[in-house]
């Protein structure tokens, strides 16, 4: 017999075990405890860095790790290259500097807001290889299966020298990813924009961090959810007041998630207003997975919200939301934690209703943001805007949607999530939100992407509302009948000029197309006069002067 | 050119004017006149400072030379671009010197401008636009904008701005345009002193622009619409 | 139009008719050259770019607290309020018609970024017509009343025919000066003048800081309301055309430049005002602000 | 830029007595309406001059859709227009003619 070759176990953590110690040599005495100073961040990054490794950079929807992403652009991609790159966000130049130095080839990502052009031309370049576009929970649970990053370089508020991270409100994606990575023989370094001799609160255990770095200024963080009241329209308004008479109110709706758009700002600063006039109060919107909109402030002071979880904060609302530890997830140290991946999973699971807003939707309710120039990715939208097949608690919008459907589909007793798309039927420019194709198509053939990048499937989406009213398509018997529900809220692009008028007027008798009139709504009605507040400075004065926004929303 | 050979041309029969800074002041002699002299020079741009020293110099004119001419040289890039002078209120300051000039007016002291080597915009509001009399050598240039900003700012091709700007004196730069549309009175050529002596004899201190502009045909519109203005119930 | 909205109804953002509509008594205004006599500008039309009915100036006569005035709103919504030839015109007129006709005050809304590019030659010298008319008006014995609250503040040569006038009326949102903050940041660069930092726009340009350096008389809310009862106590102090009163301008802007002349923001200034805490200034109510400000302004007029 | 000029007109309208009036603005993605009384013989006629060139087709949609929901006669309608969305564009329409019928109504 044969002795069996001996098996190794833990070549990984030997792997790991010898870029830590590559690292120490290569710091030699400027590393103190975990700490090393910003001037050797390079040297750090090319010693623990091979080529080749799976590489988490923190770049989250709001806050960024700015220092090491700068950092990662001055290695030598003589030394370190063919880097395979996971972010959720992508958000700065640098992110996309790495695939022209030549450090990086291949990226697996969510988002990408501010570089969606610039990626969609690289790509039609052949300059960056995409793996997959995700959502947020897609891109986190591959984190822990098949995209484990060997290294993670992520951001944090504080640090001591132990390297127990404070991340702030701000905690966003940092738990998944440094989790991810410690627990599976990966690196985690942090850059932090203080050193401090105990952390106000651990938000990241120090033995899961390997490496802090002070970095030489702030990180960058962009105050994303931030609506000014003065932007809002009065057909924005109109369609809020459709959207709470006629489905929040309808549904019973009391936990939701909204998008971030100027017509869901609407809505929350209907609610202490026009929701209130309609007797809603405690009847509709008490909890939410949200991030700390502004908008939000004067409901949650009418007493409209008992609880918010929120996926990251807003810069300007620290101190708001450390004054009402009622509502917000506050930490023992007073100040919020977020949490982007269990916000989502709260999104998807523990909500009723999701309303958001989107470019394009085509005639069967698929919707998309893409366009041919740029590769945007969805973020959390998704996750959001799908029913939860998994769900299995009742709730009486839920069941009430589910039964809605039953009347059409019979099957056996189950409920329904509400996926709400809300779009004024032109956009700016003349720009129609409904099309007979949407630009997803395009997009997919030039970039080689398996699949169209659809946000939303039509079979998901329950209701479209727009300023000519609401479909509900929960009630329609077939996709005819769903596409002249959908063309029957299409106004006057080209799709809803083409609508059966005979068919949309026996919907509307239906109930399934329902005009602001049939809800009960004077048009007239519509006016700014409605809104909680009607600029920013409302909205500081609602808070008692605890918001404090950023210069460039103010103008006082 | 120079604003000294500026000053020499129109007076030539004795001046006294001095250059401090880019502020001119002094008073000069022409025929039986004797004019205060006000003006800036090197093309400056007229910041907080400046526009004071020159509301000086009238205030001193008013109180010390009861009905004396006061002869504007203008030669300014236009008001200072700084953060420093708009929170300082530079506005307030030009409006400061405007007001200035329309006491010396109602007064008695005619007031003439000209515009020597260059006008620009909010530098010229102030001042050479306050006067009885606005004149400008012909060589001088005036304007708002240039064309090529002006076409970035309003997104029309600059092409297209200068085919138009052939036919219409409505937007483009040059001291023709300004006279065409009675934005000045005349252009000065020749004998300065004869061209000042002609102005102080037939001076009035009645806003003109209106009118010339509409003989002249450069703008038809400014006169009967106030005329409309007057005239409705 | 007795709207119970207009009580609360927001000068910032109401149209120019709206304000008019709201300042005036009910039905006392009588517009002059009014939207269907179509006094277009031709220059736009030449240049293949929309024109409004009424070129951006609404005019006329009509009556607050019973008397009799004269008023022109700029439409800031229509090519930011800018002067154009028809637009100067309009408003010339009223201030002439005033000379002539010795209404109780003329009352300017303003709400512009100064001269109209696409007939910059007519602007400027309409503003320059106007700058005239308006102390030609003062000097008649006219009061000459400007109002400044809209989204586009007022700019430009504008700005320096604002303070021509009798009295200034601002709101905190309100904006008064010369060159625009993006027209400095693009001569200077961000450095200079960071034009998307409102804050720094607001402490520079914005109805408080005009408030404290003196260059507007009264500071209201941002409510129709409040500028008609701001209007007519301008009506009931009158005017002060003399060349004492002039004096004693220059008098404070010579001591603005010397006290302020190195500040380099507008807390610098607050500060040497007197204000312990000029960072509290921004979220004060226009109240609490007006009486805080007592003692601690630099006007001495 | 060019401007694109579109008239309608639409008749047995019912004549009603009203008062000139003008709604909106021109400005960036609005429109202004003016609505005045003229002798059509019923008949309402509509004069749009538009930035926002290509649009006839939304546009007689639009207008055919206001003269169904008021049958206002013996009008004319001119409106400038800087971009704005049809839903812009019904809503200023109805606000217009609700002025002008109620000024019609007020009117001694």
């Amino acid at each position: 017999m044969q002795k069996p070759t001996e098996k190794i176990w833990d070549y990984e953590r030997q792997r790991r075990n010898r870029k830590l110690e590559r690292a120490a040599s290569a710091l030699g005495a400027s590393l103190r405890d975990k700490v090393v100073p910003a001037d050797m961040a390079v040297q750090l990054l090319e010693a623990v860095i091979a080529p080749g490794d799976r590489v988490c950079l923190e770049g989250d929807n709001q806050k960024q790790a700015d220092f090491l992403a700068k950092s990662l652009t001055q290695i030598d991609p003589a030394k370190v290259n063919r880097l395979h790159m996971l972010q959720s966000v992508l958000a700065l130049p640098e992110h996309l500097d790495l695939y022209e130095l030549g450090i990086a080839e291949l990226l697996d990502f969510s988002f990408s807001g501010p570089q969606a052009a610039r990626l969609a031309r690289m790509v039609g370049k052949g300059q960056i290889r995409i793996g997959a576009i995700h959502t947020y929970l897609e891109l986190f649970s591959r984190y822990f299966v098949d995209l484990t990053p060997h290294v993670a370089l992520v951001v944090a508020q504080s640090a001591d020298a132990q390297g127990n991270l404070y991340t702030g409100p701000n905690t966003e994606d940092t738990p998944a990813i440094v989790e991810a990575t410690a627990f599976k023989n990966g690196i985690v370094i942090a850059q932090v924009n203080e050193l401090v001799d105990k952390v106000p609160r651990v938000d990241i255990p120090g033995d899961w961090v390997n490496f802090v770095i002070p970095s030489p200024r702030p990180h960058f963080i962009e105050p994303l959810f931030t609506r000014d009241p003065a932007q809002i329209s009065e057909i924005q308004v109109l369609m809020a007041m459709m959207a709470i008479k006629g489905i929040y109110a309808e549904y019973g709706v009391q936990r939701l998630n909204h998008g971030i758009g100027f017509d869901t700002a609407a809505i929350e600063l209907l609610l202490p207003t026009y929701a209130a006039s309609l007797g809603l109060k405690g009847k509709i919107c008490s909890h939410w997975a949200l991030n700390p909109h502004p908008t939000m402030i004067p409901a949650i002071e009418a007493g409209f919200v008992k609880s918010i979880h929120s996926f990251g904060s807003e810069l300007g609302m620290e101190n708001y939301i450390a004054a009402r530890p009622d509502v917000f997830f506050n930490g023992p140290d007073g100040t919020m934690r977020s949490n982007r991946a269990y916000s989502q999973a709260a999104g998807h699971y523990a909500c009723d209703l999701f309303i958001g807003s989107t470019l394009q939707i085509d005639m069967a309710g698929n919707s998309s943001t893409a366009t041919l120039d740029r590769i945007s990715g969805f973020g959390g939208a998704p996750n959001m805007g799908a029913d939860a097949a998994g769900r299995r608690h009742a709730s009486p919008a839920w069941l009430k949607a589910g039964e809605q459907r039953r009347s059409q589909q019979p099957g056996i007793p189950r409920g329904r999530k509400l996926v709400v798309q809300m779009v004024e039927t032109f956009r700016e420019h003349m720009q129609p939100a409904f099309v007979a194709e949407l630009d997803a198509w395009k997009l997919a053939e030039f970039a080689s992407m398996p699949i169209p990048p659809v946000m939303i499937y039509g079979e998901d989406v329950t209701h479209i509302l727009t300023e000519e009213g609401i479909a509900n398509l929960l009630l329609c018997a077939n996709a005819e009948e769903r596409e002249q529900a959908i063309r029957g809220v299409a106004g006057y692009t080209e799709m809803g000029l083409g609508r059966d008028l005979r068919m949309v007027e026996n919907l509307r008798d239906r109930g399934v197309i329902k005009r602001a009139e049939d809800m009960g709504i004077d048009k007239r009605d519509a006016t700014r006069d409605l809104l909680a507040a009607r600029s920013i400075k409302d909205l500081v004065r609602a808070s008692g002067g605890l918001y404090q926004p950023p210069a460039r929303f103010r103008n006082w | 050119m120079e604003w000294k050979s500026v000053v020499e041309k129109i007076f030539p029969d004795g001046h006294e004017v001095e250059q401090t800074g880019n502020l001119i002041r002094g008073y000069g002699r022409c025929g039986p006149h004797t004019a205060a002299v006000i003006g800036t020079t090197d093309h400056t741009d007229v910041g907080v400072e400046l526009a004071l020293a020159m509301a000086a110099a009238v205030i001193n004119v008013i109180r010390d030379h009861p009905a004396r001419p006061i002869v504007f040289l203008v030669d300014t890039s236009g008001q200072r671009l700084r953060h420093r002078d708009e929170l300082l209120g530079l506005n307030g300051y030009m409006a400061h010197l405007a007001k200035c000039v329309e006491m010396a007016r109602r007064r008695g002291h005619p007031i003439i401008s000209l515009v020597y080597e260059q006008a620009l915009s909010g530098g010229f509001l102030a001042n050479g636009m306050m006067a009885d009399v606005c004149a400008a050598l012909p060589e001088a240039e005036i304007r708002v904008m240039g064309l090529a900003a002006m076409a970035r700012v309003t997104r029309i091709g600059e092409e297209r701005l200068t085919e138009l700007s052939k036919s219409s004196p409505v937007f483009a730069p040059g001291a023709k345009n300004y006279l065409l549309m009675g934005g000045l009175d005349a252009l000065w050529e020749g004998d300065l002193s004869l061209c000042l002596s002609a102005v102080l004899k037939n001076i009035d201190n009645t806003d003109h622009r209106r009118s010339l502009g509409y003989e002249r045909g450069g703008r038809m519109l400014a006169y009967p619409v106030v005329q409309r203005v007057l005239a409705s119930a | 139009m007795s709207n119970p909205k207009q009580a609360r109804s927001s000068y910032y953002e109401s149209s120019a008719r709206a304000r008019i509509a709201g300042l005036l008594e009910p039905d006392s205004f009588h517009e002059w050259l009014p939207a269907a006599e179509r006094v277009t500008s031709p220059h736009l039309a030449t240049l293949e770019q929309p024109a409004a009915f009424d070129d951006g100036v609404i005019i006329g006569r009509g009556r607050i607290a019973g008397k009799n005035i004269f008023i022109a709103a700029q439409e800031g919504g229509f090519m930011g309020g800018a002067v154009g030839e028809v637009h100067g015109a309009k408003l010339a007129g009223v201030l002439e018609r005033a000379v002539r006709d010795h209404p109780a005050a003329v009352l300017l809304l303003l709400e512009t970024g100064g001269v109209r590019l696409q007939e910059a030659n007519a602007g400027l010298i309409a503003v320059s017509e106007v700058m005239r008319a308006i102390l030609a008006a003062r000097a008649a014995g006219v009061t000459v009343i400007v109002a400044i609250g809209g989204q586009y503040g007022c700019f430009g040569g504008m700005g320096i025919a604002a303070r021509c006038a009798s009295a200034i009326i601002m709101s905190e949102e309100g904006r008064l000066g010369l060159s625009g903050p993006e027209v400095i940041e693009t001569a200077r660069g961000v450095e200079e003048y960071d034009s998307r930092d409102r804050a720094l726009v607001w402490r520079t340009v914005g109805g408080k800081h005009r408030y404290l350096l003196g260059e507007c008389d009264v500071i209201v809310p941002d409510s129709i309301a409040a500028f008609r009862q701001a209007v007519t106590a301008c009506i009931d102090n009158g005017d002060d055309w003399s060349l004492a009163a002039l004096e004693r301008e220059h008098q404070m802007l010579a001591e603005r430049v010397q006290r302020f002349g190195a500040c380099k923001d507008g807390r610098d200034i607050w500060r040497e005002l007197g204000w312990a805490d000029p960072d509290a200034i921004a979220m004060l109510d226009n109240d609490e602000f007006v009486a805080a400000a007592h003692g601690h302004r630099a006007k001495n007029i | 830029m060019t401007i694109e000029n579109l008239k309608y007109r639409f008749d047995n309208g019912t004549t009603t007595r009203g008062v000139t009036a003008i709604v909106g603005v021109l400005g960036s993605g609005n429109l202004e309406v003016l609505v005045e009384p003229a002798a059509l013989g019923g008949a309402c006629e509509i004069e749009v001059k538009t930035a926002a060139n290509g649009f006839g087709a939304i546009w007689h949609a639009v207008m055919k859709d206001f003269f169904a929901r008021h049958r206002v006669g013996d009008i004319r309608v001119s409106v400038n227009d800087a971009g704005a969305t049809p839903a812009i564009v019904s809503l200023r329409l109805d606000q217009a003619i609700e002025t002008y019928l109620a000024q019609g109504r007020t009117k001694k």
